[in-house]
């Protein structure tokens, strides 16, 4: 079976069912719509900081899509609700690096800790985008977030959408 | 039906086609390659790369400019080559127009529809002219090459915009087209043979149907032409659209099929140098078609090539690689019909269709679904295949899509089937299903 | 200004450029062929016939729609091509579109925009609505590639087309430019180098003309983007287009740059799969740039040999292909002036110009002047090379052209020279000339 | 030189200088304008029957072209004028098939006596249209005269534009 099981590790197989975080976030701060075009799967991440902004307090998204990018969403819940946003930014870098590494290199545990288990999506160019999904959309929801609370503290959610990404880009 | 009872002739002789194809001969994920995704574009024979590659060494050069040897040369074979893909679907060289693929065929017809209602093309271009209270029929079924410009036409010209709806499994019959075009339709599209279902339009019946009410006809035949012995002329088409990369030609040259009175009245969307007879700074003046429609540098050895993928099936003889297909459609709908919990989009067993096999696997998404058939070396389409609007109306997102051609074997199918039935195992699915 | 004295750096080598194409090596009538229509279409080397071929052996599939190795792979080096171009040229990868030839490339912006005018694109396309009191501005000296186009969308929106005025010799300048352009343009399209005189346009003085008066600038750059080295963010232009069989690449793709805000911004005329995000049976919304534009199978192969030929000129050095083709062209201006009887078209000595001569011989029509160079196996292109305005500015109705290009020697084009220098005595033409 | 003097064959250059019928026909009965396509270049001729509506009393023409067409239409008009209708169409099938001959095969001098020397040009298949423009105006020309003629014994002239040949027709 080749080597299917680098890419289908168990954690992304049991995250896609378990689906953290999967429904609409109530109040969220910022909220984003992101469209894989290969698909069509569509994904809509909502997300709410602190009072004092700096901390992320609350991720809720609603989707449609393949294994791993509902496993993405879900282990995306899973490490950044708590995390300070410098560090979700931190998380955002790394696994994005990682996701683009096209298999290459070690992923870095000690900073994502089990979303290393997405590695070996990044041998599959035409499945990185799934595993990027959601994280697209957690980056535009902190920069709008960001945005928004730096301008008046406390404004009602922006809707913002990301800019394309070069053809060749796959996230 | 079985697979064996319906062979009434000579059958191909896959052993030596495939020797024809350096691309069948690799692998994929350690396993031989089965490469099922001819319907989205084929692979070509030695021939074809070798008949472009000799144009190109010994016989490139502009063609229709100039007067020189090497023009007279190049224009030669460039035009023999519509004189061999206008016998092909019997149609006449005038009619057969080179485009850039299927959907730009497609749209030269809508593009040209919108010039004339703009007021382009003169008292000739009136049969073209649509307006507010007219209607242009297509079906939901379509893929969007030949959705998407008829939409525009539509929002352009005031036009309405109605389709032929489809039945729960994805198909339709003459009476869901009776029971939409008439008097108000100014043209009906529709494609001969689905892309997503594999079902085979009744292309006369619907011709006819049209015509009564002096509509034009325009069909999509990029799942017809390469698979089966098609004449335009005995259809009674008005226009056709068919892509070379799907019958084993080159990427870059499609072919807009149209009738030559109707072609030559049709305003030109796309202009250019080749093209005309008289220009002015004021204005331009068009030749009849084709050249008014191909404008600048054309496809040329792209057309060599695709002349050459046309030799090479009708060596084969389209009656062979007809029967070919049908029974491997028959074998993919058998087999697929004995797996658990999955779903074949599209007619059943008895009723003819295309060689294709579009299924659902309830509770797993069709990428998954393809990345697992990937790593067996199984190659297949996943996605909408430009078709949401049916997608949606079956109450699917995605399918995924084994398709097959004259280098297919019945080998290559029983493995897609076997791995398909390993699927809902392996993502630990389970339980009823469709 | 002599031949020799314009080399600045080391020349190119074309011994070992001209064994890389098979074309050249040919006869022509009992001659050693001079090809001398790079002009008209560039022949390919191995190189990229090469790597097209390697390509279709092992890597061939479809591109952007499904998610198997094979479309990663084919993907992967699609937009691979797509980068190495946009590189070349100093854009951004999402502003280079592939289109049909520069033909199609120029289209696409007439047609979007006259798109945009009928209500298409919503308000995010405003910066293309164009209406009646606004002017389209071009030169008397266009390619009909980039004339007919303008016309066409001047007569379905009510714009005006207006045109830079030429001299004598068939050239213009920015006071020419001035004289034209003003507040009422919103657009301006123009030849960076024209195919019938090689004139060099003054491309950044007309673009910051047209830019104060916030008219688009698009590009004809078919004749540089081979010849030189061209970066079109520095020359602000906002579009331009070029064809990759004027430059040693494949017939069938051509390329549109465009600034990526403008071009997200532009309607897609032609539509269809792999364009959109989302299709119902009622509309259709759009992927940005470039995927917008790109209806249909991709040219996939073509954008791979494009690409290979782009590497081949980065390995020559546009600078030193440059140079070759300054030098050829003094060469010619030079050994033509001293023929008599015989008109050179544009500029004279001292004045750049491209590589290539276009010529009268008062009393032989240019198609007989043509067989005669072709008896001799030089291959020119003879006719109004699709600039039929320009030639009746000039007082011709066709001219005899000679083109080079990188595998072009001196001692071809004097070749060509000394055999026009024969031509009025074969047809026994004397007497006082032009 | 190659074989270029059988494509320039003495009559052929002779005939391109004496021009025979150049200039427009007084009260033609039939008159037609033929393009040709490649190089832009255009004839008009126009042809006058006798009273009797069965032989050729004259023909005249205005163009401009290559030193090929403009033979062409010189022969022709020497050819033509005093001939039988019947004849004419003989001698325009006669000349369009030895210039679709690619060079193949023995002209028919008996029929088309000096117009022979047009054989040549039958192996250069981007001069072919050349030779041929004047023959196919004349023919629409014929086609249009006898129709008139039969409808109504003289008719003003009808202009007709005769339908296009194939793409790889050159003539
Ligand atoms: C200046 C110029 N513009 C436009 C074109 C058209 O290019 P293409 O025929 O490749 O579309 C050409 C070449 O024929 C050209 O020389
Ligand atoms: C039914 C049908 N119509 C149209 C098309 C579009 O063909 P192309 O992409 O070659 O233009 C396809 C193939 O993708 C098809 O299957
Ligand atoms: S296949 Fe759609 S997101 Fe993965
Ligand atoms: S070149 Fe024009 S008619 Fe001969």
């Amino acid at each position: 079976m080749s080597d299917l099981s680098g890419l289908y590790q168990e954690l992304i197989l049991d995250h896609s069912k378990r689906r953290v975080g999967d429904g609409a976030l109530a109040d969220p701060h910022a909220s984003h719509h992101e469209l894989n075009p290969t698909c069509g799967d569509e994904i809509t991440l909502g997300l709410r900081l602190d009072a004092s902004g700096t901390k992320v307090e609350a991720v809720g998204w609603q989707g449609d899509g393949c294994s791993i990018s509902m496993a993405s969403a879900s282990a995306l819940t899973e490490l950044v609700v708590g995390s300070d946003v410098a560090h979700v930014r931190e998380l955002i870098d790394g696994f994005r690096s990682m996701l683009r590494s096209q298999g290459a290199g070690e992923p870095d545990e000690d900073l994502l800790g089990d979303a290393i288990a997405f590695h070996g999506v990044s041998k599959y160019v035409m499945r990185v985008k799934c595993a990027m999904l959601s994280w697209v959309a957690l980056e535009a929801c902190l920069n709008a977030a960001v945005a928004a609370a730096g301008a008046a503290h406390a404004v009602p959610a922006g809707v913002t959408d990301a800019s394309a990404p070069t053809p060749s880009e796959q996230a | 039906m079985t697979f064996e009872s319906m062979t009434t002739s000579q059958p191909l002789d896959l052993a030596s086609i495939r020797r024809d194809f350096p691309y069948l001969a690799q692998e994929l994920n350690g396993f031989p390659l089965a490469y099922l995704d001819s319907g989205a574009t084929a692979q070509r024979p030695v021939q074809v790369l070798d008949a472009e590659r000799a144009f190109l060494e010994h016989a490139n050069a502009a063609v229709h400019r100039g007067a020189s040897t090497l023009v007279g040369t190049s224009t030669t074979a460039f035009e023999d080559a519509r004189a061999t893909v206008a016998r092909f679907v019997g149609a006449g060289e005038r009619e057969i127009v080179w485009a850039e693929n299927a959907t730009d065929a497609i749209n030269i017809v809508a593009l040209g529809m919108a010039d004339a209602a703009a007021g382009l093309g003169g008292a000739e271009a009136d049969v073209f002219r649509l307006g507010p209270g007219d209607e242009i029929v297509v079906t939901e079924a379509e893929h969007h090459a030949n959705l998407i410009p008829w939409q525009r036409l539509a929002a352009k010209t005031g036009a309405t915009l109605r389709w032929i709806p489809v039945d729960d499994d994805g198909t339709w019959n003459i009476d869901h087209a009776a029971s939409v075009i008439g008097e108000k339709t100014r043209l009906v599209a529709f494609a001969h043979v689905s892309n997503v279902t594999g079902h085979v339009a009744p292309v006369t019946d619907v011709v006819e149907l049209a015509h009564r009410h002096a509509a034009l006809v325009v069909l999509d035949a990029c799942q017809s032409v390469p698979h089966r012995p098609t004449d335009f002329a005995a259809l009674g088409v008005d226009f056709a659209a068919f892509s070379a990369h799907k019958m084993l030609g080159p990427n870059g040259i499609g072919v807009l099929y149209g009738r030559a009175h109707l072609l030559d009245a049709l305003p030109p969307a796309r202009t250019g140098g080749s093209t005309i007879t008289t220009v002015t700074m004021e204005a331009a003046e068009f030749l009849p078609s084709p050249q008014r429609f191909e404008a600048g540098t054309q496809p040329v050895s792209q057309a060599v090539g695709l002349a050459e993928a046309v030799r090479y099936l009708e060596r084969l003889d389209m009656h062979r690689v007809h029967e070919h297909e049908v029974e491997l459609a028959a074998l993919m709908v058998d087999e697929v019909s004995r797996i658990p919990g999955v779903r074949l989009v599209g007619s059943g067993a008895g009723v003819e269709r295309g060689a294709l096999a579009s299924v659902d696997v309830p509770g797993v998404h069709a990428h998954d679904v393809g990345q697992f058939l990937d790593s067996r070396g199984i190659a297949v389409r996943v996605g909408h295949h430009c078709a949401q609007p049916l997608h949606r109306r079956l109450g699917l997102r995605a399918t995924t899509r084994a398709s097959a051609y004259v280098y297919t074997t019945a080998d290559e199918v029983r493995r897609f089937t076997a791995a398909l039935g390993e699927v809902r195992a392996f993502f630990g699915v389970t339980g009823a299903s469709a």
